[in-house]
């Protein structure tokens, strides 16, 4: 196992984490605006050490240039989905929280 | 790919495709919202294709013939579901009934327990 | 590890599918169904067929998903009233599908015997037994790498060519079943929210790009006229969804030519062949596959955004 | 280093699975498609290690493909009205029974209902 390997190891056991992190929100928070905000940050930040696991592994420039397209693109997606959905669910869910005092709750 | 053979996941995939198609049946068979018999329709298909490359890929290499019969397959399935959905809203619209058997007139059942909880 | 993938896999494809079949949510089936599109998509990478994986990738996120969620949107006051419990066919809904999976597992548990029997007793094959292997062995007399392409266009071109036929009569038979009324439209999400703007003008451009690039290594590796018209189309439906293009009674007539394009330089080519003496669907080389992959693309594309949008024709703006 | 590239698949499969009891259990339809949105990146990430592990660089180029359409299902969704029916057919199936208003009742995109859509069932 070279330094390669190590360092990718390393790396996928941080987005496993991140990943964890984002699962787990999404089944415990109670509201969807709380779930959609642990699921679109933790599992971007896990899909960057997954990208940069891969582009350490594959030891390739062009590789490592699609996984920065892939990954600054899943930004992008995560970015709209989630403010579509969350104002949709702001609009019409009978369960979620008024605007205001979802802004005063402090980050979780 | 032979890698798939010895590692028994040929027959894992098969599991899956002929799980895929009895579902599909079922689905085809007991679904009365005629979107739902779309989707159990989808899932059939879906299944054979599914049952189609794991046989083609049984040998050493993956055998290019069925890979483009399914790619067509799958390009074919969609636009299907198009037309599909194209006569439903049809239907819709002449009948404001979305089931076959729209003969059938008992009175809607708004707390029908069965579907009360996932 | 390599079959626990497998399995896990293969359990997560069934209980998506039996979520999309059970219950009464029709919305929760909807999603059911297209989150399985993309395990689907997942399990054809693990099988070898990373063509497919691309395929269903574009259909199954982009095409499919969006084609039931519109719809549902459209039927959405139409929930059904509760089937009768004595109906025939769904009193034997579960022994047949039980059946039928027997069946399939039967078939297919055979067709694996077969193979190891034959293998088994040739030792190294040396003569080409089923179609797949003789156009493996054809294929270095080829320009092409990749033999899909290379069955679609040059050893199964009729299948192509109906294949489009297909995609044409569907875009007829949903034009008859509209009739001259179109549904409800298909805006969903107007491009002056906040964000879809700026969605729109990342992701279509990039999305032509990716469909040129798919069309273009279809040739040598996994991709081809149809993921690239797949990916064009999911553009068109994403413009369809905000609002910049709106669907029409009537084509135009560009849009007519541009829907037969494929299926009329595909034709032409082959009957070509024919005129010159040559066997039909015989191409004249490289530059032809190219011309006819661009016009599949393009004909295959516009087809399914037709298709998506349920109307004739095309127009930018809004409505 | 593929038995750790397959463990950590292992991982992100079992992820799908405790995302696909939120996608199954909702409650409303917000949640199941952020649940979607969880698959939509899990299998992502699954790709890249697949492509890695299995030598298939065509996966990259599928989860390329995933991460550029995945917006579109949630344009798709947002317009979906809110209509009793829509987000609570999970409790109420039958609610809106045969009604069947027609189609001219709810003319345009985005149908939205005032009152934040809350139901009007039982």
């Amino acid at each position: 196992m070279g330094l390669n390997d190590i360092a990718s190891t390393l790396l996928l056991a941080v987005a496993a984490f991140f990943y964890l992190a984002g699962t787990v929100g999404l089944l415990r928070f109670p509201d969807v605006h709380s779930r959609l905000h642990a699921l679109t940050k933790a599992d971007n930040l896990g899909l960057l050490f997954v990208c940069l696991a891969m582009a350490l592994l594959s030891g390739s420039a062009r590789v490592a240039a699609l996984l920065a397209v892939v990954w600054l693109l899943a930004l992008v997606a995560s970015a709209v989905s989630a403010h579509l959905v969350a104002r949709r669910a702001l609009q019409f869910d009978p369960q979620a929280p008024a605007p205001a005092e979802h802004r005063a709750e402090p980050p979780a | 790919m032979s890698l798939l053979m010895m590692s028994g996941s040929g027959a894992v995939y098969l599991l899956a495709a002929a799980g895929i198609i009895g579902i599909g049946v079922y689905g085809l068979l007991s679904a009365d919202h005629l979107l739902r018999k779309l989707l159990a329709m989808n899932l059939l298909g879906s299944g054979v294709l599914l049952l189609l490359v794991t046989l083609a890929s049984r040998g050493g290499t993956p055998d290019p013939v069925s890979h483009a019969l399914v790619l067509t397959g799958l390009v074919v399935t969609v636009s299907v579901t198009a037309f599909a959905l194209a006569l439903l809203d049809r239907l819709y619209r002449e009948t404001g009934e979305i089931r076959i058997d729209a003969a059938s007139d008992d009175p809607p059942d708004p707390a029908d327990p069965a579907d009360a909880k996932p | 590890m390599t079959l626990a993938l497998d399995a896990l896999l293969a359990l997560a494809l069934l209980a998506l599918a039996l979520g999309a079949v059970a219950g009464a949510a029709l919305f929760r089936s909807i999603v059911m169904f297209i989150v399985f599109g993309v395990v689907l998509a997942l399990a054809w990478g693990r099988i070898g067929a990373p063509d497919l994986a691309l395929a269903e990738a574009a259909i199954g996120a982009g095409l499919t998903g969006a084609l039931l969620l519109v719809s549902y949107r459209r039927l959405v006051r139409t929930t059904p009233r509760r089937t009768p419990r004595s109906r025939p066919a769904a009193r034997l809904a579960l022994p047949l599908g039980l059946l039928s999976a027997a069946l399939v597992l039967g078939l297919g548990a055979s067709g694996f015997g077969l193979e190891d029997t034959t293998t088994a007793g040739a030792g190294t094959v040396a003569v080409p037994s089923t179609a797949g292997q003789a156009v493996l062995a054809e294929m270095a007399s080829l320009p092409l790498d990749n033999p899909v392409t290379a069955v679609l266009l040059i050893f199964r071109g009729y299948d192509t060519l109906l294949e489009l036929t297909v995609l044409l009569a569907a875009y007829l038979g949903a034009r008859l079943a509209l009739g001259g009324s179109p549904p409800l439209s298909a805006r969903s999400a107007p491009a002056a929210l906040p964000m879809v703007g700026a969605l729109l003008a990342i992701v279509v451009p990039l999305s032509a790009l990716v469909s040129l690039h798919l069309l273009h290594a279809g040739s040598d590796a996994p991709g081809g006229a149809f993921q690239g018209g797949a990916v064009l189309a999911a553009a068109g439906v994403l413009l369809v969804l905000s609002g910049r293009l709106r669907a029409i009674g009537s084509a135009p007539t560009s849009q007519r030519l541009l829907l037969v394009l494929g299926t009329l330089t595909f034709l032409g080519f082959a009957l070509a062949a024919r005129l010159v003496g040559a066997a039909l669907f015989t191409l004249p080389g490289m530059w032809a596959i190219y011309l006819i992959e661009s016009a599949l693309l393009l004909s295959i594309a516009l087809t399914l955004v037709l298709l998506f949008a349920a109307g004739g024709g095309l127009a930018w703006g809004r409505e | 280093m593929n038995t750790v590239l397959s463990g950590f698949a292992i991982f992100l499969l079992l992820n799908l699975a405790a995302g696909m009891v939120r996608a199954f259990r909702g409650p409303t339809s917000s949640d199941r498609m952020s649940a979607a949105l969880l698959f939509g990146s899990t299998v992502v990430a699954l790709l890249l290690i697949l492509a890695e592990r299995d030598a298939m660089p065509a996966l990259r180029d599928v989860a390329l493909l995933f991460v550029l359409l995945a917006a579109i299902l949630t344009v798709a969704f947002v317009g979906m009205p809110a209509v009793d029916a829509a987000d609570q057919d999970a409790e109420s199936p039958g609610e809106e029974g045969g009604a069947a208003p027609s189609n001219d009742a709810r003319p345009g995109p985005a149908p939205k209902i005032p009152g934040g859509g809350r139901r009007a069932g039982p």
